[in-house]
């Protein structure tokens, strides 16, 4: 490719993994933003995906399982100058990294958020997670899963998330309008890649049967109530694209502290004698 | 009754709910102003309305390093607190401030001075919570002080029309006792060798957060929890003022992750917490130390296990924090025990945590945490350091590498955004670029770099106190102890006087251990000279001396009940 | 009172807090089901709300911050003739505790979930929760909340929730009507109930201006899109009453393991046979 | 080449995806069921795809302990394996099975038996990955061993269509090599002394998973983390046929939740991770153990700190599960070295979680875990013992005390459901009947009765092997290790043989530590003539030594690579 986005490290995923799709469409979308590398973040979890981090010639953190948001969120605070783009697990993100999912949303930080959502936990080998279709045998579930399913989408829907969409890792041109809207978005924008596992879970002719794409419709992403019907709909048609969007105020934007600068770029100069008044 | 460098002793006992903290506040700073030494403590359980609490507060005309078990003057806030406390009133001496109603048959061996509180209650229109403001106008004239001074303080801490009101009340109080008990009344000297308005009243907690703000601080994110909680409502007062940001998050585990975020991205970040919290943020303590993050944690401890007892006191915590999270890395744990000693340790602290790019926990306790000193203005003892830090542009030959070995182990630390590199952290074991690794030398290598800061750190170590020695210079006992006991065994020494030579060894950094100091101190005594006394059962830091200098302290008194010694219950234990 | 249910440990809830309502309620509720004591186990978190199991005389497990579920989901699986109940706080369960409710949701554990959601953290003395308004002053947000608050209604519902219901602590009638419903239902009963606290958030006022029961209107708590709807209701007018109800198939029911008799009363005959031939 | 009592080393390397560890159980299986001892063992990247790994395989006629360095037989998959083990391989001697396509220049120092492995795979439309069966035949040749066993275990193991499928492709480079490498064949013993169908063949993690089992395990959630995930997976296969339950919930915070639960409503119940997941359930592992409910806790250990090395081997989390938790409790934590004491371990700390009503957190690690040994069946040392528990009626006079102070600390324990009690649980310090208590003589009492229990366990360990002593009896020195480096030690010290008089101690009970115990073996030499051995870079046991016997052992071989030492290293290192 030879994009100045991408780094010269071997890339250690599957043949086909449909991580492939989602990297390129990102390395696309940069392009298309002309972003410098150095002003972007990404944040990456654990877990096939984070390995996206390694390819990515931008700055990159490799957090623990599950906290990519808390992550990005101290990031983006302190450097609100910087693009930050989170990338995460189905595992990650839905399962030991749930708890952090309604509250980066309602806080709406301006942060991308990006899932990788094979359906399975594929860096471990095969386990359930939160999206594997119920009665699906995996390594952790040899009789079959009995649990619901999450819709991850409702779920950042009704937390307040500002932007909400799907991707599909075998449509690249889509998803890397997707990219581009989400990181243009100013606020917290969620993105879940419908992302096939060719080892694990192999959902390529699955989805590609079934998803359409919402911008091909007369779909009107600025209606709450809509979003939440599209987000329901899971099964013969599976709707991708932008959900919805809105303009919020970010959460950063409510910070009085950033109104001058960054954090980051705020000498150190300190009148304790505001604080000793307190004291006594 | 009261002359110089003696104690006085106060104490406002009453429900929760009474408003005791904050007359007790008020009462502690009055006599601060008036130029008096001041040490203030309190005792609560954790429910929002009724059940009995205590504020008290020792007064001095030399420092106050801890309360103590007598109390000279009580305010009774109802009828149960006499009986409450009855074993530390002193037949004769001790005065009771109390309401007409709440006197009983058991308390006519002690001075009582009885006021109709809840009438002038009624008389003012006032609600109940105030007649401590009575109260407390009853005690300064009761102990002659200047009245003037309690107004300046309500003045200061209130809006105008809550502080004159609570002003008209306590003058209300003063008035009566001048008229009614002119017999009984007391004077506390005033100190003069203090410029009164040179002093501040600050709690271990509160010295923590200036100490944070002195050094930089700009990004503050912790969920509550206590005894580390009041970090949390300082800092969260004064953000404005000083510009940081702070944030109460979802968790524990969010809070450090936001402030391993904010720190890789160039800003000095802590949280607090105690240890049920702080066991949340064990996974993300490694992922710092690996990442090569700074951060600084605070760790208020509280008795364990799990939630305890969430308001009382404990060092039950030292070989959590020592050793907490997977693998293996150099931390820095360090042990103040008073307020100045916070502050300081706080400031230091992010200085060793961005110049070794490593996580410093401090490691406080309830008694420290909210107990409350008059101290001097707090000075930063050297300026902010920050070590191998670029903000700007990268100028190196070579591609950035953030993890690169060098001679010492540090590496540059360029912030995302600077011009020029590309920085990649990662939690994984990585190579200089920090991609992750498997190739066992270079593995080794990585490991090794790490460990190689804490070779910079024994030489860094010498610029601070990482022991204290107080006390006779050829002593016959010494007495090991850490953390706020600080406070009581001071006293307990004063108490003694000089002809008993005992000397107190203080350790204050716990890792990396001060291993040759304390033993050339210990080595001054014969083993069983040597005495320790901890808030814990199993006697943590004597088993960190058992590691390090092989040496099983037999003489221990070990308090676990939640409360802190007191100086006459280590007299006891030093002269059992 | 006197009523069996009832400890004889003395109160320590500041007087006038919403905790009592939601006390009494329950040991109504117990008593109109006529429950054995020793067959219910509530299991409480950490916060005012956590208190409760001192007073209610049935088994209690009084948990750490946040983990009300995940032990009441391992009580319930191992011995599935119990009641279990679980109590938390808002903050315990929206703000540390988020990350399992949308599990124990899809999982549809027959468990009842009761939020003593009074928007405040109470016992660590009046801090921000995931429910506090915005804009509102608390110890920890002294220039006001900058974040939106969540609704937890709406987070039950997307996450599969089979009842969703909400109470108000100044309506006890209704809230006791709540209670023996919720623990009737067969699978996993949210109830989120308005708890004002007179100390350090009393919304006594303005929540008895707003609410009305939904049982007082025609609604219909068997559709899902109505249930959306009626949740994203939070103005002049609060409603309160059961939203969702459906029969799902709850976790326990799935489990072949629970066919016979609950783990607990299984005896230990171990064949250990058949682990080896896999193993040779 | 190959004769009695002497080793044999056979490796598949290949990259991730090729099968690798499947064919290597195939053929551990095989060499078991002809009567041969077997240790098998990998190393694998975190990856899915790509990258190379290996799976090795030692056999003797007597059994094995450990992995050898040197390489008798290698099955290299692709080009590169053999240059990247050259160093492993011994010229003339060693053989290498590899594709004619993927021979080269730098192995013709060595006996290559090549096979046109993919011609055979297009003839047979067999898949890529399927090439390893054709090694697996061609290396049954080589060695003269009976392919009919390799058929059987190919047909236990997979359906009837894929086991037919392998042994057509297995014959096929069977009959290659006996047809073209007549002069190369070489016979491996079979061994007559065990009847080959009791013999398992068996991981660390099964062997857990089977003491767990036996000890009558009920309900297991687990959250996946290697190297423990395969506990899991076992137990999931497991569950119909044994009726467990077993979950995995979203986190290892519900995980350790999950099993308090279960275990409080009177069921035995497990979790198992690995040192990341283990940070997240410290804060529960107090939580058990203030409330007094009795929990299994498996830690499998991989290098740190953080994410660090997933899929390799590590000694670095001792201290961590040792004092992880906010507050003092007693608990247990037990290393278990080879799959007799895993199981062993396993079924008994359930007894002692249940008895005395407190965490037991059994820690292993990587190289143990997933390391394979033929095995004797395991047989229950003893009977299932529950302690205190009630779990139909209680009798009692007085009303049911969760937490009554008995003389021995350890309270009836009656579950949830049973009649005439009520249980009740608490996390915060509390009175005998579970209602939070912050009065000072009670609090002592509380935390006193919960010590008693190492008293009482002072006394249960003198049933168990805490240390474990191998060798001379009259040894010149002595090597201390622990956990999995059992393996390499003892076959260390058998290739060194008898007269040289080392012994070996291996630390089994780390908390309680069996100071007296390993006090008394390390006497039989002079302090130089200790040496310690562990896998990781501060000697973690060595700290325990220094702690309690005061004991720092100078000679030590510390290896923090992520590989577990080789015997020869060790053998180096005593010689050195
Ligand atoms: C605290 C913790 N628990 C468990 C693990 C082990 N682990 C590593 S990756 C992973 C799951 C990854 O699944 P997912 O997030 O869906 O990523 P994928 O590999 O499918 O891209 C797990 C459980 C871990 N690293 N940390
Ligand atoms: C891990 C952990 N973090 C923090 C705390 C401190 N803490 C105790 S109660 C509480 C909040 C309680 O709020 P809520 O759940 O809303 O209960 P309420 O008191 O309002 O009923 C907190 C933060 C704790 N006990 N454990
Ligand atoms: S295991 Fe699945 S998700 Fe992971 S790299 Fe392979 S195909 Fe991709
Ligand atoms: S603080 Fe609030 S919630 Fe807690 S007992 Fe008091 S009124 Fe109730
Ligand atoms: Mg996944
Ligand atoms: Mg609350």
């Amino acid at each position: 490719m030879g994009s100045i986005y991408l780094t010269n490290k071997k890339n250690v995923w599957c043949p086909g993994c449909g991580n492939f799709a989602i990297l390129n469409a990102l390395i696309k979308a940069l392009e298309r933003l002309n972003l410098k590398p150095e002003s972007v973040v990404l944040v990456s979890g654990i877990g096939c995906h984070g390995r996206i981090n390694q390819y990515v010639n931008v700055n990159s953190i490799h957090v623990i399982h599950g906290r990519v948001l808390p992550v990005a969120t101290g990031i983006k605070i302190s450097n609100n100058r910087l693009t930050v783009i989170g990338h995460a697990g189905d595992g990650d993100a839905y399962a030991i990294g749930l708890g952090h999912l309604p509250h980066a949303a309602r806080r709406n930080v301006d942060l991308t958020y990006i899932i990788h959502n094979n359906m399975i936990f594929g860096l471990t080998t095969g386990q359930v997670t939160p999206t594997t279709p119920k009665g699906m045998r995996t390594r952790s579930t040899p009789y079959g899963n009995i649990e619901n399913p999450l819709n991850p989408l409702l779920l950042a829907l009704v937390s307040g998330a500002t932007f909400v969409a799907r991707g599909f890792a075998g449509d690249i041109k889509h998803l890397i309008y997707l990219f581009e809207e989400g990181i243009k978005h100013k606020g917290f924008a969620f993105i879940d890649v419908l992302q096939p596992c060719v080892t694990f879970y192999n959902t390529y002719s699955y989805f590609r049967e079934r998803v359409y794409r919402l911008e091909e419709t007369d779909y009107d992403y600025t209606s709450f109530k809509k979003a939440i019907a599209k987000a329901t709909e899971w099964g013969e048609r599976i709707p991708i694209g932008i959900f919805y969007k809105i303009r919020r105020e970010t959460f950063e934007e409510q910070l009085f502290q950033l109104k001058d600068k960054p954090l980051v770029q705020q000498e150190i100069r300190i009148n304790l004698e505001k604080v000793y008044k307190i004291l006594s | 009754m009261i002359v110089k460098n003696r104690r006085v002793t106060f104490l406002i006992g009453g429900e929760a709910g009474d408003g005791i903290f904050a007359s007790g506040n008020i009462l502690s700073k009055t006599f601060m102003h008036g130029g008096l030494h001041v040490f203030s403590t309190n005792e609560y359980i954790s429910i929002i309305r009724g059940g009995h609490q205590w504020y008290s507060i020792t007064v001095s005309e030399s420092p106050v390093f801890s309360n103590r078990y007598k109390i000279d003057f009580l305010i009774a806030l109802n009828r149960e607190v006499p009986i409450i406390h009855i074993d530390r009133l002193e037949k004769k001496t001790s005065f009771i401030i109390i309401d007409e109603r709440d006197k009983s048959e058991r308390i006519v061996d002690f001075n009582i001075i009885s006021l109709p509180m809840y009438d002038i209650l009624k008389k003012r229109n006032a609600k109940k919570v105030m007649r401590n403001s009575i109260a407390l106008g009853a005690l300064v004239g009761l102990v002659k002080y200047d009245i003037s001074i309690l107004e300046r303080v309500y003045m200061n801490t209130y809006s105008e029309d809550i502080a004159e009101k609570n002003i008209s009340l306590a003058k209300m109080g003063y008035n009566y006792v001048l008229e009614k008990y002119p017999h009984y009344l007391k004077k506390i000297f005033f100190s003069s060798n203090i410029s009164r308005s040179q002093r501040i009243f600050c709690t271990g907690n509160e010295a923590i957060a200036i100490g944070a703000i002195a050094s930089g601080l700009k990004f503050y994110a912790a969920y509550p929890m206590t005894p580390a909680s009041s970090i949390l409502h300082f800092l969260a007062l004064l953000q404005k003022d000083l510009n940081i940001v702070v944030i109460q998050p979802e968790s524990e585990l969010a809070a450090i992750n936001m402030i391993i975020g904010a720190a890789f991205a160039g800003v000095r970040s802590m949280t607090a917490t105690s240890g049920g919290g702080f066991s949340l943020m064990t996974e993300a303590l490694g992922f710092a130390a690996m990442a090569e993050i700074p951060v600084v944690i605070v760790v208020v401890q509280r008795p364990g296990p799990s939630t305890g007892m969430p308001t009382y006191t404990s060092q039950g915590d030292l070989r959590f924090v020592l050793h907490a999270s997977q693998g293996e890395f150099p931390r820095i744990v360090l042990a103040p025990g008073d307020p100045y000693e916070a502050f300081e340790i706080a400031y230091y602290s992010f200085n060793l945590a961005w110049k070794y790019q490593l996580p410093v926990i401090i490691l406080s306790d309830k008694f420290l945490a909210e107990s409350g000193w008059s101290c001097d203005k707090f000075i930063p003892p050297f300026p902010i350091e920050e070590g191998k830090i670029i903000r700007d542009v990268y100028n190196g030959r070579e591609k950035y590498k953030r993890y690169k070995i060098t001679e010492d182990g540090v590496s540059p630390f360029a912030i995302p955004g600077v011009q020029n590199a590309i920085v990649k952290a990662n939690s994984n074991e990585h190579d200089e670029e920090g991609s992750p690794t498997y190739d066992p030398a270079l593995v080794n290598s990585m490991v090794d770099k790490r460990f190689k800061k804490q070779e910079l750190l024994k030489r860094e170590m010498l610029r601070y106190k990482t022991i204290k020695y107080y006390g006779d210079e050829y002593p016959e006992k010494i007495i090991v102890s850490w953390g706020s006991l600080k406070g009581p065994i001071l006293e307990a020494i004063n108490i003694l006087g000089k002809n008993k030579k005992i000397g107190f060894l203080q350790v204050i950094w716990m890792e990396p251990f001060p291993r040759d100091l304390v033993k050339n101190i210990l080595s001054k005594v014969g083993e069983n000279d040597i005495m320790i006394i901890e808030n814990n059962r199993t006697g943590l830091l004597n088993s960190l001396l058992n590691e390090y200098l092989h040496l099983d302290v037999k003489k221990k008194f070990l308090k676990y009940d939640g409360r802190p010694p007191y100086p006459y219950e280590i007299i006891k234990f030093l002269e059992g």
